[in-house]
């Protein structure tokens, strides 16, 4: 009913999933990481232009579709584990603006050295560009990538939840979370509890990598850059302070842009960045602890 | 056969000189108490041991290595344990899960499942609602947890940061009645507590902190001796 | 605090201000340009600091403050037989309106002032990262709606035939004014009440300070600054909506961090420090001499520098170069 | 659990860790909201005010930790808080330097207030919460950590706001020989529970006093708390 008020059809709404899905994907690698160090990775989407770039060389290269996803994951690891070590190690103590800041700066450097190092006018990832093509569902075309993508996010939000819950390094990333000082009392090792959630959320920061780039083929310096400021609001919204609201604040925030941007028409939808965050400034006047969260926080703490 | 030193321990945070020359012993099969007033600088010296806290100077050994200036995680996977103030339950978690992360702490995994199978005899209690959310225990129960999970970890010496804190009577018999257990099986223990009477009449031997420093020590007899608790604390 | 002490904090900013415009006369026209900028940028970090530098709570949204103040005086000051060219959408009463250089900047202070009220009644009341994340939300929509609002302003086209007023001397007063004004603020009581918020809020309210009316005050004053320093901007150069956006607001909060954010001094020092390596590397990436070899590096260099120098000094030293301290002589300082 | 405070009296608060003293602080100047129960400043009802609001209506508290306003110089603490309430710039001057005069903290005056001892930094904590000429003051441990030879000069303090500014004091600590030496009357709490109430002898020879800090069971209701 509400579909058919804006108008939308069954090809918009499986983009819209498919781009809530991606966007989750990038709120467990903003929360992982944000529940165990209490730092919010602005650079996180410059992982995700990283492994972008990975995959359009490795198209310029004619390399096998493989190699080029192998290559993608590597560069994005290894990137994720120098940021671990050069800037959230000696930051850990800092107070958490002093770190939102200082990934702001490594995002707009990384961001820079892209910019320097392959130009301005961006490069193709065309190796998976196939998956663009549409198929037909009793009647309806879809993209077979929307497919992938919801697919492709559901397990590995499955996988990230296993590990969370069934393995000794979950538990640990999962206590560490919750109170990283008592953990580490009882003898959880801070170095190896990052660097799981480091791992993890720059593993997910390559599969977003190579969903956006089948979308989005033309890998520019500002890849992901705009995804990253809107899922950072998502997250937020959510409530940043555990993994599950913060996922679903990252699938409703992709799920609604995507929505609102193909049902409303072209005049109206270049607002679509106004809609979107003067909705996130609104509920996070009425739930500054996110919307997904129960309870509030007391007043002041003393 | 010491197991834990502490020698002329100093803590400071800033300017707060929270542990002045604090010196003490604790044996294997031994329980030492610690008590004094809130502010007394006993949760400081517990935390100066698990290198939580910063030492200013002297020296912290277990069985003869010192361990200032190592991380708590190290600490505690070389055979201390801790039973932090308030307990601190990861509440989210199971019960189960709360006891598999004192896991963490044994420097070797052989053995895990005894070490485990042992904590819930003591608490059969833990036993019994292993699959609750540890958040929906009560306050006993949660300290309960709290003293199996530090010993699933096997330590040499286990550390105590006032488990009666918030409890009934009731219950802290059966806490006081565990460590004691604790202590036949040759533990070395340091208890910090508030409650006084009780403190003295279980430990090897009883040192009271005021202002971070030490005042005098106690011995079992005292505890009947209660002119001479109410001096030491009101005084 | 001793009258000379206190002469000292201020005058200091004020001479390297001065100091900044008597250099630019004394070289090429075309360099000319870079000098002038960085006196804007001083403008624009003191503006940031006002707010940030007092109340420690981070702002990613001044730039919208700017942005609107550089509207304002721009569309105000186009001549009218221009603005059907740049801008054919102009709203009506907007299209035969033109005010003078003074006026438009006023106007462009006001702006940012009202804009700074409207977004400051509500956003005051959140703290950490939902505040960080509602400032950023409002840069987002401001950079937007500009963009694509085509009644207010050029929208994608880019702000050309506004007459070009701010020279050395239209940015120095601008930038002495933006110093001023922080100064006195930061002396009053309220300046005084804020930074008390600042290191510990929960104290703060204890003897009585509303930590939400401190903060609105000097975010509103901020936005004051930050309209006037847009408005000094678009009288600079030719700019869209592109140039008010996520570089302009890192590299002034690069500015502030690197400075120091916490002092008056820091905000001017680092906006002028940071200027003088940018307009140098800006001009090495045109090829320029140095030492009689010729220094030619490649496009974009700028910003990765600064971006290493923001995260060496939030890495090294976090409360920047001045320590977040204000100027103060070595004999009159205690020992 | 129901506590009243007149102008001109210290009322002594004590009980062992955990007992509830430092959340009734908190209650009281509008740091916590109480679950129920009503908090009234001299008739009115101000359980729904905020703490700063509360600070403008002559309440003022210290804080267990410091809670200075580390860069600002120790005179501007003490200005800003008199600021906080309405006093002009002029008159706050004034009422700081006069407190840092009563509280032997005017060497100090252009310090930051991060350079402090600790003791120092105690009574900074007092003179900020008296720069509001307030009627009354709640202190939350104000002598803790405070050297032993400190300690008197720390009472003759405490006694100058009760007698020549006419302020109540609600006065919690664990120094037994600063409350019992400055103290109208005391109030004892044990876990959340008023225990016993009287003057300094009277505690003195309470049993029950005796029994909580010493753990004796005989004394404790058989609920188990969760805490």
């Amino acid at each position: 009913m509400i579909l058919g008020i804006l108008n939308v059809d069954w090809q918009t709404l499986a983009d819209a999933l498919a781009l809530g899905a991606v966007y989750a994907l990038m709120a467990v690698g903003i929360g992982l990481v944000f529940g165990v160090l209490r730092l919010v990775n602005f650079a996180y989407g410059q992982l995700v232009m990283a492994g972008a770039y990975a995959l359009a060389f490795a198209s310029q290269w004619n390399w096998p579709r493989w190699a080029g996803i192998l290559l993608c994951f590597a560069i994005v690891l290894a990137l994720s584990l120098v940021m671990d070590r050069l800037v959230f190690r000696p930051l850990r103590t800092q107070s958490p603006a002093v770190m939102l800041v200082a990934t702001f700066a490594v995002a707009f450097l990384l961001q820079s050295v892209a910019l320097l190092w392959f130009g301005p006018l961006g490069k193709i990832a065309s190796s998976l560009a196939p998956l663009n093509r549409p198929v037909v569902i009793s009647g309806v075309d879809i993209r077979k990538i929307a497919i992938v993508a919801v697919v492709v996010a559901v397990l590995c939000l499955v996988a990230v939840q296993l590990l969370l819950a069934r393995t000794t390094v979950g538990l640990q990333m999962r206590a560490a979370a919750m109170d990283f000082r008592t953990a580490r009392m009882l003898g959880v090792r801070a170095n190896r509890v990052i660097g799981g959630a480091v791992l993890i959320s720059g593993a997910l920061a390559a599969v977003v990598a190579i969903m956006l780039t089948v979308q989005t083929p033309l890998v520019t310096p500002d890849f992901a850059l705009r995804d990253t400021i809107v899922v950072l609001a998502g997250v937020v919204l959510g409530g940043l302070n555990r993994l599950v609201p913060a996922t679903l604040g990252g699938f409703a925030i992709g799920f609604a842009s995507g929505l609102l941007g193909g049902a409303l028409p072209t005049t109206q939808s270049q607002y679509l960045p106004s809609i979107l965050f003067a909705a996130v400034i609104l509920v996070l006047l009425i739930r500054p602890n996110g919307l997904f969260t129960r309870g509030r926080e007391s007043l002041e703490r003393v | 056969m010491t197991v834990l030193v502490v020698e002329n321990l100093e803590v400071r945070y800033g300017a707060v000189r929270a542990v002045r020359g604090l010196s003490l012993t604790v044996e294997p099969g031994e329980i030492v108490g610690l008590i004094g007033p809130n502010g007394a600088g006993k949760s400081s010296t517990l935390h100066a041991i698990m290198g939580a806290a910063p030492v200013a100077a002297g020296d912290v050994r277990l069985a003869g290595a010192s361990l200032v200036g190592r991380k708590p995680e190290d600490v505690a996977r070389s055979g201390i344990a801790l039973v932090p103030e308030g307990r601190r339950i990861f509440g989210e978690l199971s019960v189960e899960e709360n006891l598999r992360l004192g896991l963490a702490g044994r420097r070797s995994q052989a053995g895990a499942d005894d070490a485990v199978e042992r904590a819930y005899e003591l608490f059969p209690i833990v036993r019994d609602f292993r699959r609750r959310t540890a958040g929906a225990l009560s306050g006993g129960q949660q300290q309960q947890l709290a003293i199996a999970r530090a010993l699933v970890a096997e330590p040499d010496v286990l550390l105590l940061d006032e488990p009666s804190l918030g409890l009934a009577p009731r219950i802290v018999d059966v806490v006081f009645d565990a460590l004691a257990a604790i202590r036949e099986s040759g533990l070395a223990v340091l208890l910090v507590e508030q409650r006084a009477q009780r403190t003295v009449a279980l430990a090897d031997r009883c040192h009271v902190l005021s202002n971070g420093e030490l005042r005098l020590t106690l011995d079992r007899d005292d505890a009947a001796d209660t002119e001479k608790l109410v001096a030491a604390y009101f005084s | 605090m001793r009258r000379p002490a206190l002469l000292a904090q201020l005058a200091a900013p004020c001479a390297l201000v001065v100091a900044v415009a008597l250099l630019g006369t004394l070289v090429s026209r075309s360099s000319e340009g870079y000098f002038v900028d960085s006196l804007v940028k001083v403008a624009i970090v003191v503006a940031l600091y006002v707010f940030i530098g007092n109340s420690g709570v981070l702002s990613f949204g001044h730039v919208s403050f700017v942005a609107l103040g550089a509207w304002t005086a721009g569309v105000l000051s186009v001549p009218t037989a221009e603005k059907p060219a740049i801008m054919p959408n102009l709203a009506h009463f907007l299209r035969g309106t033109t005010v003078g250089n003074v006026p438009s900047l006023l106007l462009a202070a006001l702006a940012g002032g009202v804009f700074a009220l409207v977004v400051g009644l509500a956003l005051m009341r959140l703290s950490g990262l939902a505040a960080g994340i509602a400032t950023f939300g409002v840069l987002e929509i401001t950079h937007n709606v500009l963009r694509y609002y085509e009644k207010i302003g050029p929208g994608l086209n880019t702000f050309s035939s506004v007459p070009e007023t701010t020279g050395l001397w239209q940015a120095s007063i601008g930038a002495l004014i933006a110093i001023g004004v922080a100064f006195a603020y930061q002396r009053s009581r309220f300046g005084r009440m804020l930074r008390a918020t600042r290191e510990d809020a929960p104290a703060a309210s204890a003897v009585g300070i509303s930590v939400y009316r401190q903060r609105l005050g000097a975010f509103v004053l901020s936005g004051v600054l930050a309209g006037l320093a847009g408005g000094l901007y678009v009288h600079l150069l030719p700019m869209n909506t592109e140039s008010l956006y996520l570089d302009l607001t890192f590299v002034t909060l690069a500015m502030l961090v690197v400075g120091g954010a916490t002092s008056l001094w820091g905000a001017v020092v680092g906006a002028l420090a940071v200027s003088a390596l940018d307009s140098f590397l800006a001009q090495a990436e045109n090829g320029v001499k140095v030492f009689g070899g010729t220094l030619d590096l490649p496009a974009g260099t700028r910003l990765v520098v600064v971006g290493v120098l923001m995260a060496l000094v939030l890495i090294l030293r976090p409360a920047g170069l001045t320590g977040g301290r204000e100027f103060s002589l070595p004999r009159w300082r205690r020992p | 659990m129901t506590l009243e405070l007149h102008r001109g009296e210290v009322v002594g608060l004590i009980g062992p860790n955990g007992a509830g003293k430092s959340t009734l602080v908190n209650v009281l100047s509008g740091f916590d909201r109480p679950t129920s129960g009503a908090v009234e400043l001299e008739g009115r009802d101000v359980t729904g005010w905020s703490a700063h609001r509360r600070g403008h209506h002559g309440l003022a508290r210290t804080f267990q930790h410091s809670h200075a306003f580390r860069s600002l110089s120790v005179r501007e603490n003490v200005e800003v808080a008199a600021l906080g309430t309405g006093a002009g710039a002029r008159g706050a001057r004034r009422r700081a330097d006069e407190l840092l005069g009563l509280l032997a903290l005017a060497p100090y005056a252009d310090t930051p207030a991060a350079a402090l001892a600790h003791g120092d930094e105690r009574r900074l904590g007092v003179a900020r919460a008296l720069a509001s000429e307030p009627r009354f003051v709640l202190m939350d441990e104000p002598a803790a950590g405070l050297p032993e030879a400190e300690v008197p000069d720390f009472a003759a303090v405490i006694r100058s706001v009760r007698d020549d500014h006419g302020a109540g004091v609600l006065l919690i600590d664990h120094n037994m020989a600063l409350i019992m030496d400055v103290c109208d009357r005391i109030h004892v709490l044990d876990q959340g529970v008023s225990l016993a109430e009287g003057t300094p002898a009277q505690i003195r020879a309470n049993l029950d006093v005796a029994a909580a800090y010493l753990g004796e069971s005989a004394v404790h209701t058989d609920e188990e708390t969760t805490a």
